[in-house]
């Protein structure tokens, strides 16, 4: 908290978020422990739950926090697993490969930014949706690939399965850990205020000095990257690549059935949507078709009933917000009454 | 416990692959009936598991559902069928976990380059395994088939961008012309394409009589219509698909146009080969099911009867059962005849895998008073000569 | 009797209670002038008047009849008209749309669209522009005619000089005058006291959502409605009666 | 080469069929109506159960599924959309989003993997074509998808300019709120205008279900295409969703022409291209209008 | 006539502006309008609705380019500049129909402002937050979100906004539209207090006895033209404003 002249203080830190950070971060090292205790199946879940994570939250930094609702998320996942398949059949050890990829990914989505952050609304949503489509396509003219059906990350194959598990979980536990702190931090940031400053107004933020596209570009850059990731991290758990399966629109249907439940433009929402997801894939997801039309329902009703999503909810109902990125003036009693 | 034996078995009975793993809930039935007495091998009587699991058509979850057999219920062997949306990944994940995988039903060369083997090298894999036709036995079925009738010997051929299209463009077509045929190749087309007239416009001015294409049913249906439309269909006298035209219903959707298009079955009713787990033939088995189910027989009955008759006769013949080296060991030096006819692992050629046939067949009008609209023949037996010809190929546009 | 009468009415946005406990009736033919300071709720009033906003709590009666819970759109087809804060046209139709939407209920009476042009001549020349692209002004002619085109018994008008050059604000009083002769009852929100006396038989101050004075314009001076206001200022109103 | 076009031009009259309901809902609801090809697909289940089961002609089969996509319509846009539609531009997406997967899905549960088509029910009609000299074949239910294209959306546009209840959707589409003020009871109109977009929507089903196979799954493909289509033609003018159907058509056989791959790629390339053109000659009032509109969600 | 010998001389132009045009597909607002002005002036523009001065305004600030002619400010060529980093040289706008940030805190609202024109630190900004709220009486709503605000302070959050971003020139659009004699004059009151720390000032407002208190120098416009321009009693003498304006009665 900073205390200004004529004793009035702003204030950015609440002690139930500072307990919760502390836990957080408790909640990681047990995590980081994990493998030594975990049977296999647990471990390979885990590491699942983990990009669900990254991709809620990256979804919902773009859409929450940067009003930029895009249906084709997909293309970034997909090019993630793309190129770390390119540059391992190149030589390249497979988890450098997947760094380089998300990073090559990364850095072609800043010329794609050039375009796209120039369309608005449904434009953006349905545009980011065709680019999916297009570079689908456009895989696919690459022999490697084999058209739909895909080829395979075989260059795993020189770790042993309890090794090469857990240098996984590892790795999608860091990513994690990173692309929250870097979207937490960010969030908190001057940055932060602007992009929620663009998404509620953008000639307003403009004409108060808000560079709006570069704004909006760093979001869309830093969702580009960790989307990324997430894709290498998945390619890497189940080693086939099929251009189908990782540029579906199904990934981005996930990541705004978590948002949406967890709770749109709310940190911690994405996290818990994230989990929730997780929870309800490994209980009825052998229940195939039954499954997915409960997604599919579970969407509609939140959609409905709790737009805010159960975040929004719970920080309606108890005031409670654990990871605060906003702003509370607090004034000297003899300020407080005059208006 | 430690007296029963766990095999996992994963096709894709729902989603839009569900046409190949409808009749597995039938067969996976006479399996589990046929091992309730439990499993001789080594000496011992084993109870046997059999664990199914629906990849709903979507190779990532294939890919979940065997990470979860494997490290959750801690299967021995892995069974996986129907073609490489489902296969490849499940494949990978045992190759990963080191867990003995057999699996048919997609040409081989598919399964093994496609998932990055390269051409000359050793093997990269250890505990995959995979049986059933490929390249070599396309070749032999459609020179055999397309001589039975008066044609140009111009084929038109339409090979979509995949594994299988690849392989095929790859390898059989330079074949095919070695063997006589002229091939017109557009070249490789993407899946979802909705307007062929491009192609179409090409073969016409060929003037081709032969048309063969490898697309999933939905691509081949748009260009079957177009062609039509546009005047092609009538010159063209033998249609030989492969990948669709498997099941009765790809078929029946066609309306009139699917009447006497050609295909390849990798199985059919009148193979004469009992089923080595179930002692069931080939017509008991397509009777049983029609009769169980109400519907048409389809060869994937036999497909996948195969697979667990390769599987547990490997059991059989493995030194230990529990022990997934010893195997993969008997997959490997596996030497049987399932109901859909021979499966070798000591000749085939490259390591892991065993060709298998694929004979000539063709949709048909069924004669007056049967109760389903149309009629699987085998038309010719190159590759098999053991299952009889039951019928004369006819002329598509006769 | 009371042509509307308005009882303990409460409106709310959200938490926060915008109407407290409003109660007054309105004769046949009264003008009714409704002050107040910013955010002191009238146009809230007007909205739930018009049905636009569901009240809290409290009654409206329309000739007797209770009518808060009937909608806006069949409030109308009784009789009330509201032209709404800073006109709300629909502004990719054409005037003549958009005074043609105000027939939708077809109530009886003599209101045509080429009367509404005779009333307001100024935008017979544009009857076929889009109103997006109208001035200011007429785009608050057409809004009084869309009303007027329901043939209502009571109009009700939300400040409507706001952002309109004096000349124009002229313009649409001088209208409003040939509107009063014809004998509609009339609420009317405005900010320009002097211009409010002028026309309304009767003035209601509003402070912070409650009523704080109701008079008839005869019996109140001005400083007693600025007082009431709690916003009196000398000079500004020395430069007022200057101008 | 006169053959490709004119094939592209025909494929545009399709397109113009699927996109119209959406183009429609787009412009008077605001809703992006992501499971427009869901619904089109279940029409088409229902023509097909009818057909196949009752031996009901698709055509006679329309009569009947029509009206019932008017009513789902109706009921909708009461009991979903309309109060999805209150919490913003974003909150829509998400419904239909969810709507989808669940129409999707239980067409599934009800009729399994298996391919279907309508063209075994209309005789050689998906097949037959009238053959113009210079081996052109001209396809007969092309020419009708046109045919139904021009009279739809002409039918509409008529509609939405001349009648009061046409006017009355215009403008609940721009201010629901004063809307109501000029006594239109915005929930009714909206709720019709649902309906009619259904009744085009269900003709959309049978056209896809007349000219290829379809599955429970087939819904997004032919979503991306009204997408593509709406937005060439300029979402909310009518006659520009024709326009844009025949520039996807054009685009795609062209395309195909260039390289055996490239039928999509053609269509996707130019969607992109005619977006950014519109952006960088904003000046243009048509442009403008089209942006101005689709930005509105935003 | 007054035009001529009125107009600030260019030696000394702060902001100025060059045949200015500008059109909406066939309509055109603005028509080869010249415009200057010199550093700490306050100058009121007046003029019929549609007369284009909520356009002008997006122009100097902008919000969107001219059609054609040139604006500078502070000895350089702005034109080119979007309206973001003219707000970081100093030049902003407030807007006729306000446009807060609703989903943000007034606090919020404010620090965006301060922290993204021309605030070193974090700290600088907050003082300045603070600074302007108090100078718009709005410390009382800080940590209120600006969707739950009327009117009044929806205006005054605007005034808020643009002042934080530590401007030279402010270009305030109708702020006193609607106000009551004394929330406009409190208004003054602000207005002036701005004046004294030196920020130039144009203000468009239709409630010409509240502009005649702050302004030196008033402009009236007409269909996209300046149609007089000079000392304020003059101008509301002058028979064309009058006509095209005031109507019948003049100041
Ligand atoms: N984006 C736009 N597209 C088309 N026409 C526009 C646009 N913006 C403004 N106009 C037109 O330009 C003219 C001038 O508009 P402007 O807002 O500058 O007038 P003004 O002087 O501010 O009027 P007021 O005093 O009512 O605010 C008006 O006729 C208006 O309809
Ligand atoms: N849509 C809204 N959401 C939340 N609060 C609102 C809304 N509209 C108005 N209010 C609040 O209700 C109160 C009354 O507003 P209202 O507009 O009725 O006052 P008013 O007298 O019309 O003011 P003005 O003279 O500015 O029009 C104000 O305090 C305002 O903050
Ligand atoms: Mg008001
Ligand atoms: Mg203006």
């Amino acid at each position: 908290m900073t205390l200004l002249s004529n004793d009035i203080s702003i204030e950015r830190w609440t002690r139930s978020s500072r307990l919760m950070l502390a836990a957080m971060a408790a909640a990681i090292a047990v995590l980081a422990l994990a493998p030594a205790f975990l049977g296999a199946g647990m471990i390979d879940r885990m590491t699942a739950l983990f990009i669900y994570v990254i991709l809620a939250a990256m979804w919902n930094a773009l859409a929450g926090f940067g009003g930029l609702v895009s249906v084709g998320q997909q293309v970034f996942f997909g090019l993630g697993a793309y190129f770390t398949i390119r540059f391992a059949d190149a030589g390249l050890n497979p988890f450098v490969a997947l760094l380089v990829a998300a990073i090559v990914t990364g850095a072609l989505s800043i010329p794609l930014s050039l375009f796209m952050l120039r369309l608005k609304g449904g434009e953006f949503a349905i545009g980011m949706w065709v680019v999916a489509e297009l570079v689908h396509l456009l895989v696919n003219l690459d022999r490697l690939i084999q058209g739909e059906t895909g080829t395979s990350l075989i260059s795993l194959n020189v770790y042993d399965s309890a090794t090469r598990r857990a240098i996984i979980y590892w790795l999608s536990l860091v990513a994690m850990t990173a692309l929250l702190g870097t979207l937490f931090t960010l969030m908190r940031s001057r940055a932060g205020a602007a992009m929620q400053a663009i998404r509620d107004n953008e000639d307003a933020a403009t004409s108060v000095g808000v560079r709006v596209i570069a704004t909006k570009r760093l979001l869309f850059v830093l969702a580009a990257f960790g989307i990324a990731v997430a894709g290498g991290l998945w390619l890497a758990a189940a080693t086939t690549f099929q251009p189908k399966t990782y540029f579906s629109v199904q990934w981005t249907a996930y990541m705004i059935f978590m948002v949406l439940v967890g709770g749109i433009g709310k940190f911690e929402g994405a996290i818990l949507g994230a989990i929730l997801f997780f929870v309800i894939e490994t209980i009825f997801g052998g229940t195939g078709v039954w499954y997915l039309i409960g997604l599919g329902a579970t969407a509609v009703l939140f959609s409905l009933y709790l737009p805010h999503g159960l975040w929004g909810e719970i920080e309606r109902r108890f005031g409670l917000q654990l990871l605060p990125i906003g702003y509370r003036l607090t004034l000297p009693d003899l300020l407080k009454g005059k208006r | 416990a430690d007296d029963t034996i766990k095999v996992g078995f994963i096709s894709p009975r729902t989603g839009p692959l569900g046409g190949f793993g409808e009749t597995d809930g039938y067969v996976l039935e006479l399996a589990r009936k046929a091992l309730a007495a439990g499993l001789q091998a080594g000496g011992k009587t084993w109870k046997v598991e059999i664990l199914d699991q629906d990849t709903q058509s979507d190779p990532s979850r294939a890919g979940q559902l065997a990470k979860d057999l494997i490290n959750n219920k801690g299967i021995d062997l892995m069974l996986v069928v129907s073609t490489p949306e489902t296969i490849n990944p499940v494949a990978d994940a045992c190759e990963a976990a080191g867990v003995p995988c057999l699996s048919t039903v997609m040409p081989w060369e598919a399964w093994y380059f496609g998932r990055g083997a390269k051409p000359g090298a050793p093997s990269p894999f250890k505990w995959t395994y995979h049986f059933g036709f490929g390249v070599g036995e396309f070749l032999k079925t459609y020179v055999s088939q397309w001589n039975l009738i008066e044609t140009n010997k111009k084929v038109g051929v339409m090979y979509p961008n995949d594994a299988d299209g690849n392989a095929i463009r790859a390898h059989l077509a330079p074949a095919l012309s070695k063997a006589g045929f002229t091939i017109v190749d557009p070249g490789a087309y993407e899946t979802g394409t909705t307007d062929f007239s491009a192609q179409i416009a090409l073969f016409k001015q060929e003037g081709v009589e032969i048309f063969n294409s490898f697309p999933i049913p939905p691509d081949f249906a748009a260009f079957w219509r177009q062609a039509a439309q546009q005047g092609l269909t009538q010159q063209i006298k033998i249609c030989q698909v492969a990948k669709t035209g498997l099941f009765p219903s790809d078929i029946e959707s066609l309306g009139d146009l699917g009447v006497n298009i050609s295909s390849a079955a990798y199985w059919h009713k009148a193979f004469p080969y009992k089923s080595t787990l179930t002692g069931v033939s080939g017509t008991e088995l397509a009777d049983g099911y029609e009769a169980s189910s109400g519907k048409q027989w389809t060869q994937q009955l036999g497909a996948s009867l195969s697979l667990l008759d390769a599987g547990f006769d490997a059991l059989k013949a493995s030194t230990d059962v529990k022990s997934k080296e010893a195997v993969a060991k008997a997959i490997s030096t596996l030497k049987t005849t399932t109901i859909a006819g021979k499966v070798d692992f000591t000749s085939g050629p490259v390591a892991n895998v065993s060709p298998g046939p694929v004979i000539g067949t063709q949709w048909v009008k069924a004669p007056e008073g049967s109760k389903f609209a149309l009629d699987y023949v085998a038309t010719e037996n190159a590759t098999d000569p053991n299952v009889p010809v039951s019928a004369k190929l006819i002329p598509y546009n006769g | 009797m009371s042509l509307l009468s308005i009882r303990d009415l409460d409106v709310r946005h959200g938490l926060l209670q915008a109407v407290r406990g409003v109660s007054f009736d309105i004769t046949e033919g009264e003008v009714l002038a409704l002050v107040g300071a910013n955010g002191a709720g009238k146009t809230t009033l007007l909205r739930s008047i018009a049905g636009a906003h569901l009240p809290a709590a409290g009654q409206v009666f329309l000739g007797g009849q209770d009518i808060t819970a009937v909608p806006s759109h069949k409030r109308i087809a009784m009789g009330i008209a509201l032209v709404p804060e800073g006109r709300r046209l629909f502004s990719q139709m054409t005037v003549e749309e958009n005074l043609l939407l105000g027939k939708t209920t077809g109530r009886k009476g003599d209101w045509t669209i080429e009367r509404v042009f005779d009333a307001f001549p100024n935008l017979k020349p544009r009857r076929r522009a889009k109103t997006g692209h109208l001035s200011g002004g007429e785009q608050q002619a057409t809004a009084i005619g869309r009303a007027l085109m329901s043939n209502p018994d009571i109009l009700l008008l939300d400040e409507v000089s706001l952002g309109l050059s004096p000349l124009v604000v002229d313009r649409v009083y001088t209208q409003l005058q040939a509107l009063l002769s014809s004998g509609t009852t009339i609420v009317l929100v405005e900010q320009d006291l002097g211009r409010a006396m002028n026309v309304a038989s009767r003035v209601i101050c509003m402070l912070e959502g409650r009523v704080v004075l109701d008079r008839p314009a005869t019996g109140v001076t001005r400083d007693e409605i600025t007082n009431a206001y709690f916003g009196l200022h000398h000079r500004a109103d020395e430069d007022r009666s200057a101008s | 080469m006169i053959n490709t076009l004119l094939q592209g031009i025909l494929l545009g009259g399709y397109y113009a069929v699927i996109a119209c309901g959406l183009s429609f809902m787009f412009s008077v609801m605001r809703i992006i109506n992501l499971a427009h090809g869901s619904l089109a697909v279940a029409a088409a289940y229902g023509l097909w159960l009818l057909a196949s089961k009752f031996g009901i002609s698709p055509f006679a089969g329309l009569l009947i599924i029509l009206p019932v996509m008017a009513a789902f319509g109706w009921l909708l846009q009461r009991f979903v959309l309309e109060r999805s539609a209150s919490g913003g531009a974003l909150l829509p997406i998400l419904t239909t989003f969810g709507l989808a997967i669940v129409i999707d899905n239980l067409l599934f549960e009800q009729f399994g993997a298996d391919t279907r088509s309508l063209a075994p029910f209309i005789g050689n009609l998906s097949y037959a074509s009238w053959q113009l000299p210079g081996h052109i074949f001209v396809g007969k239910l092309a020419v009708m998808m046109m045919a139904t294209a021009i009279i739809i959306l002409g039918g509409l546009q008529f509609f939405l300019s001349r009648f009061a209840l046409g006017r009355a959707i215009r403008a609940t589409a721009e201010d629901p709120d004063t809307a109501g003020l000029v006594g239109i009871d915005a929930r009714r109109v909206n709720a019709t205008a649902t309906a009619i977009t259904m009744v085009t929507i269900g003709i959309a089903g049978a056209f896809l279900a007349m000219r290829a196979t379809f599955s429970a799954y087939a819904g997004a493909p032919q979503l991306l295409f009204a997408f593509e289509t709406a937005v060439i033609g300029g979402a909310g003018s009518l006659w520009g969703t024709l326009v844009g159907g025949i520039v996807l058509g054009l685009a795609q056989s062209l395309g195909a022409q260039l390289h055996p791959q490239g039928f999509l790629i053609g269509g996707h390339v130019v969607f992109l291209l005619v977006v950014f053109l519109r952006l960088f000659r904003s000046g243009m009032p048509a442009f403008g209008k089209i942006r101005a509109f689709l930005r509105s969600p935003a | 006539m007054q035009q001529r010998d009125q107009k600030g001389r260019p030696d000394e132009a702060f902001l100025s502006a060059k045949g200015i045009h500008k059109r909406f597909g066939a309509l055109v607002v603005l028509e080869n309008l010249d415009f200057s002005m010199g550093a700490g002036d306050a100058v009121g523009i007046v003029g019929p609705n549609g007369a284009g001065k909520t356009t002008l305004l997006s122009v100097l600030a902008g919000a969107f380019p001219p059609t054609a002619g040139t604006v500078t400010f502070d000895g350089a060529d702005v034109t080119a500049l979007s309206a973001a980093d003219r707000c970081r040289s100093g030049l902003v706008r407030t807007h006729q129909i306000p446009k807060p940030f609703s989903g943000m805190t007034t606090f919020e609202n404010v620090f965006v402002a301060a922290s993204h024109s021309s605030a070193a630190s974090r700290d600088e900004a907050y003082e300045r937050v603070v600074d302007s709220l108090t100078l718009c009486g709005m410390l009382g709503v800080a940590n209120r979100r600006a969707d739950t605000l009327g009117l009044l302070d929806r205006k005054r959050l605007e005034l808020a906004r643009a002042l934080a971003t530590k401007p030279k020139l402010l270009l305030l659009d109708e702020i006193g539209g609607g106000l009551t004699d004394g929330e406009a004059s409190e208004l003054v009151d602000t207005i002036l207090e701005l004046r004294r720390r030196g920020i130039g000032i144009v203000w468009i407002e239709h409630i010409v006895h509240i502009l005649l208190q702050v302004v030196e120098r008033l402009i009236c416009m007409d269909a996209g033209k300046i149609i007089a321009n000079g000392e304020p009693k003059a101008v509301m003498r002058d028979a064309e404003v009058v006509k095209a304006y005031l109507g019948g009665t003049p100041a």
